[in-house]
């Protein structure tokens, strides 16, 4: 994996770079390219990749490794841990879920909506979503 | 006379801007950049050593118009000039003393019956020394002998190109003036300053014409007894008896 | 880390001194342009005396290599002149470099360029007294060929004279770099001491003894000796002066 | 390790001071940003580092050793910037060739591949290059010397943008292979900052700021809505640049000290908070006046 393959990067700098590549990482490791105790990117494979400094590209390695997802071993590199993705799903699903709920929150504060004029909302949404698939 | 000082300063100024400009930008010169610097430095060199063989190729030249002299034949006429004024300075009679390296340029007889005879030397352009010895009778004829020592320059033997002096009576006046002016052009190879340092005996001389030898010059005149010798200018001088 | 390399001065010097040689052609092109110069001044003689004695007048042309070295003697003093200023300490400064190194590799060079000048110079002398030796009409005298011995003698004494030279031009063109006003100052000081000296009847002595304490050495060795000093003296004072030197401002 | 340490380094030309009292230390194997206006000072310090010039107050080591006059630095740093010059009797190749022989860890296979791909000719004359090439081929020497301190100044000048591009790939892909120690002063900071790890900011000879890339994108934040909001949110806080936008609205640029209270705050009164990219910032830091040039233009 390598060459000259740059992905694009989201360029308007909202989010660090190094977040985004953390992202990315998990992204792979849930489509399953990268299996348990699978060794990932190097910090320089990425760095070759997303055409960054390979500092920044190791940052948002040990993003990933703080949180459990990838291990270290000594020399060897970084490696994909055993319940890489459960850890990733719950993350995403209290971390990022819970930043979107606090934002729809502060959204509906300052249009004056109401809490449970709010919650029909959502229920109306998921109704909706569900009965287009079921 | 201070103009001429500056000339050598001048034209050294001139030299150095000269070369300053041509050093300064050589490099722009663009045919000089396309032509290999590199190959021109060579041919350039081969040209020289060429050259060098070459000259030690040609016969060693000596002079195609004058005899060339060594080294001792011109100390030789150095020393024969001193002897020659040395004996004129004390009045030898010169036709008796045959000096070695002393030669007769010229010698003939003039008739002449007067009583008094003045003596002029004009145009004579250098030292000439006269001579008068008395003859112990009249026969009417003064006879002269041009003695000289030989001319050397550098190491040329220039003494056929002198011509003898002039020596003429009319009436009562002996004149003594220069054979015709001649001018000598002379080309001659020398050795660079940096041989020439250590070769000769004090360096660098910037001018020094010290190996020339110019010959010395003594008219002997014989003159009849009873002649009364005008001479106004004290040229003349009496071989003691 | 990226393995830091050891470096040795005279390794460098070596580099440099090749460096120079490679890109300063142009010096030699300016040899070579010079020694034609001279080859044209000297066809008149590059030294005349005229003297009249009792009756005829002589005029002796004396043709020598002499001017080809004079002139040589100046394009060194020139060079080395040149080398001292801004764009060509730059230009060292450019790969690896420090100022002894820089200092050392352009005395190597201008000793290189001293053999070639000192060399060229007297085989050009040659080369023109034979080209000389075919045209000359008016008698000439000696022929062309110097013993061997005394064409390695000038040899080895012009080179050694346009070392000299090369050394004073490097001395001077250093002051000229550390105060800029020098190279009006010097020149006015030289040329004024000249005239004033040519006014006052004798000629201007200090420079008739320099002239005579190298010109009039007639001892080889002791001329080699004074020359060698003299030199290595102009090029060690002008390195410790530029020591301190900033480059590539 | 650290390559570089400085300490108080300062430089005065006669009275004027090009650099006053500057301290950082730059470790090793970093690529390093110099950013700073035109006479900040910029030049000045990396001929310090070089060892081209000496300081005039202060303390500076590199390889821990003194920069001037050494051997030793001169050989393990290369210097690129658009002033150097070859002579004319020398060929691009001949220049390369000889550069080849001062540097330990020279690599010709790259010199000549990158000659051959920014299309080069050997036999050209240096001087014959427009400026442009002239940088291209520095930046050929600079890359492949494989200087364990590598120094580029302004080596973009005249590169259009995609010759631009690829030096920066070069740059990163062979600092990849071989990483060393990079700085790297230039103005473009926008094109550069995803290749940098650390930038150092000058300003008027003096050190502005010395942080990490991420630290500096993180660094300063736009609060753009209605006036009062703005000011209310801002409250003390040091403004680095402010615009006002039509009759009600400003925008302004502060420290990014903002608490999450804050950020809420903001977020109620429809207060717009924005990240400030870094060379933007770079220039509101080395502004006279916060509100920049158009300070010059509104006489109010």
């Amino acid at each position: 994996m390598g060459g000259g393959l740059w992905l694009i990067i989201d360029s308007d700098h909202s989010k660090p770079i190094y977040i985004q590549i953390a992202e990315w990482l998990e992204t792979e490791v849930l489509k399953e390219n990268h299996k348990e105790h699978e060794k990932i990117y190097s910090q320089y494979q990425l760095a070759d990749m997303f055409n960054i400094n390979p500092a920044t590209a190791a940052k948002g390695l040990s993003i990933l490794a703080e949180e459990g997802i990838l291990y270290k071993k000594r020399g060897l590199g970084m490696f994909v841990s055993e319940n890489a993705k459960e850890i990733i799903l719950s993350k995403r699903k209290n971390q990022t879920l819970k930043r979107l709920v606090h934002d729809l929150v502060l959204e509906a504060e300052r249009l004056h909506v109401e809490e449970d004029e709010l919650i029909d909302m959502i229920v109306k949404e998921n109704r909706n979503r569900k009965g287009r698939t079921s | 006379m201070i103009v001429a000082a500056f000339f050598p300063l001048v034209l050294l100024l001139i030299l150095i801007v000269l070369i300053y400009s041509i050093s300064k930008n050589i490099g722009k010169i663009p045919i000089l950049q396309k032509l290999k610097i590199k190959w021109a430095l060579v041919i350039y060199g081969a040209i020289l050593l060429l050259a060098l063989l070459f000259s030690y190729l040609i016969p060693a030249g000596d002079s195609s118009v004058y005899p060339a002299v060594s080294e001792t034949e011109r100390n030789e006429a150095e020393k024969a000039g001193e002897l020659l004024v040395k004996a004129a300075y004390d009045r030898k009679n010169i036709r008796k003393e045959n000096i070695e390296d002393v030669e007769i340029n010229d010698q003939s007889t003039i008739p002449f019956e007067g009583e008094q005879l003045e003596i002029s030397v004009e145009e004579t352009y250098g030292p000439l020394t006269v001579l008068v010895e008395r003859k112990l009778e009249n026969d009417q004829k003064i006879e002269y002998i041009e003695y000289h020592t030989k001319t050397i320059i550098e190491n040329l033997d220039l003494t056929d190109e002198i011509d003898p002096l002039s020596v003429s009576i009319e009436g009562e006046l002996l004149r003594v003036m220069n054979g015709g002016f001649k001018d000598i052009r002379i080309g001659m190879f020398d050795k660079e300053f940096t041989i020439s340092q250590f070769t000769s005996d004090n360096g660098v001389e910037l001018f020094d014409d010290s190996h020339h030898v110019w010959g010395e010059h003594v008219l002997f005149l014989r003159i009849p007894k009873g002649v009364e010798v005008i001479d106004k200018y004290e040229y003349v001088h009496y071989v003691k008896e | 880390m990226m393995s830091l390399t050891e470096v040795k001065l005279p390794d460098i010097v070596r580099k440099q001194f090749f460096y120079k040689v490679k890109a300063y052609l142009s010096v030699f092109s300016s040899l070579l342009v010079v020694q034609v110069i001279s080859l044209l001044l000297s066809t008149n003689g590059s030294r005349m005396m005229g003297t009249s004695h009792n009756g005829f007048s002589i005029d002796i042309n004396y043709y020598t290599g002499d001017i080809s070295i004079v002139l040589t003697l100046i394009w060194s003093f020139i060079t080395a002149i040149i080398i001292t200023t801004k764009a060509y300490r730059n230009d060292d400064f450019v790969f690896v470099s420090n100022r002894v190194s820089s200092h050392l590799s352009n005395i190597v060079f201008l000793f290189f360029t001293s053999v070639i000048g000192g060399v060229t110079a007297v085989l050009a002398g040659q080369s023109f007294k034979v080209v000389m030796h075919l045209f000359l009409k008016d008698g000439y005298v000696m022929g062309t060929a110097i013993p061997f011995h005394e064409l390695i003698l000038s040899l080895i004494v012009s080179v050694m004279y346009v070392f000299l030279l090369a050394a004073l031009g490097y001395f001077v063109g250093m002051l000229v770099q550390l105060y800029r006003w020098f190279s009006v100052l010097l020149p006015t000081i030289v040329i004024g001491y000249m005239i004033i000296g040519a006014r006052v009847g004798g000629e201007p002595i200090l420079i008739v003894e320099i002239f005579k304490f190298y010109a009039q050495e007639t001892v080889l060795l002791l001329f080699l000796i004074k020359i060698i000093l003299t030199s290595c003296l102009l090029f060690f004072i002008s390195s410790i002066l530029t020591n301190k030197l900033e480059v590539r401002q | 390790m650290s390559v570089i340490e400085c300490k108080e380094l300062s430089k005065a030309y006669g009275r004027k001071k090009a650099l006053h009292q500057v301290s950082f230390t730059i470790k090793e194997n970093t690529i390093t940003g110099l950013i700073g206006r035109n006479g900040a000072g910029k030049t000045t310090l990396l001929k310090i580092i070089a060892g081209f010039i000496r300081e005039t107050e202060g303390e500076i080591n590199v390889f821990s050793r003194h920069p001037f006059n050494s051997l030793f630095v001169s050989a393990n740093r290369i210097y690129i910037d658009d002033q150097m010059n070859f002579p004319n009797t020398l060929t691009l190749k001949d220049i390369l060739q000889s550069a080849a022989t001062f540097y330990g860890n020279w690599d010709q296979i790259l010199a000549e591949r990158l000659f051959d791909y920014f299309s080069f000719y050997p036999t050209w004359r240096y001087q014959q290059l427009s400026k442009g090439m002239k940088s291209t081929f520095n930046m050929i020497i600079g890359l492949s010397a494989r200087c364990p301190l590598t120094i580029f100044d302004e080596p973009t000048t005249g590169m259009d943008a995609s010759v631009r591009k690829d030096f920066y790939r070069a740059l990163l892909k062979d600092y990849l292979d071989h990483p060393r120690t990079i700085i790297l002063s230039s103005h473009l900071l926008n094109e550069i900052e995803d290749l940098l790890e650390d930038v150092l900011l000058l300003k008027d000879g003096e050190k502005c700021l010395y942080l990490s890339i991420d630290e500096l994108k993180e660094y300063g934040v736009y609060l753009k809505g209605s006036v009062n909001c703005v000011r209310d949110i801002a409250g003390d806080k040091e403004i680095m640049y402010e615009k006002s936008l039509g009759n009600d609205h400003l925008l302004i640029g502060i420290k990014n000290t903002l608490t999450n209270l804050e950020i809420e705050q903001a977020v109620l009164m429809g207060v717009q908070i924005s990240p400030i990219s870094t060379d933007d910032l770079c220039t509101y830091l080395t502004n006279k006046t916060i509100g920049g040039i158009d300070d010059v233009f509104n006489r109010s």
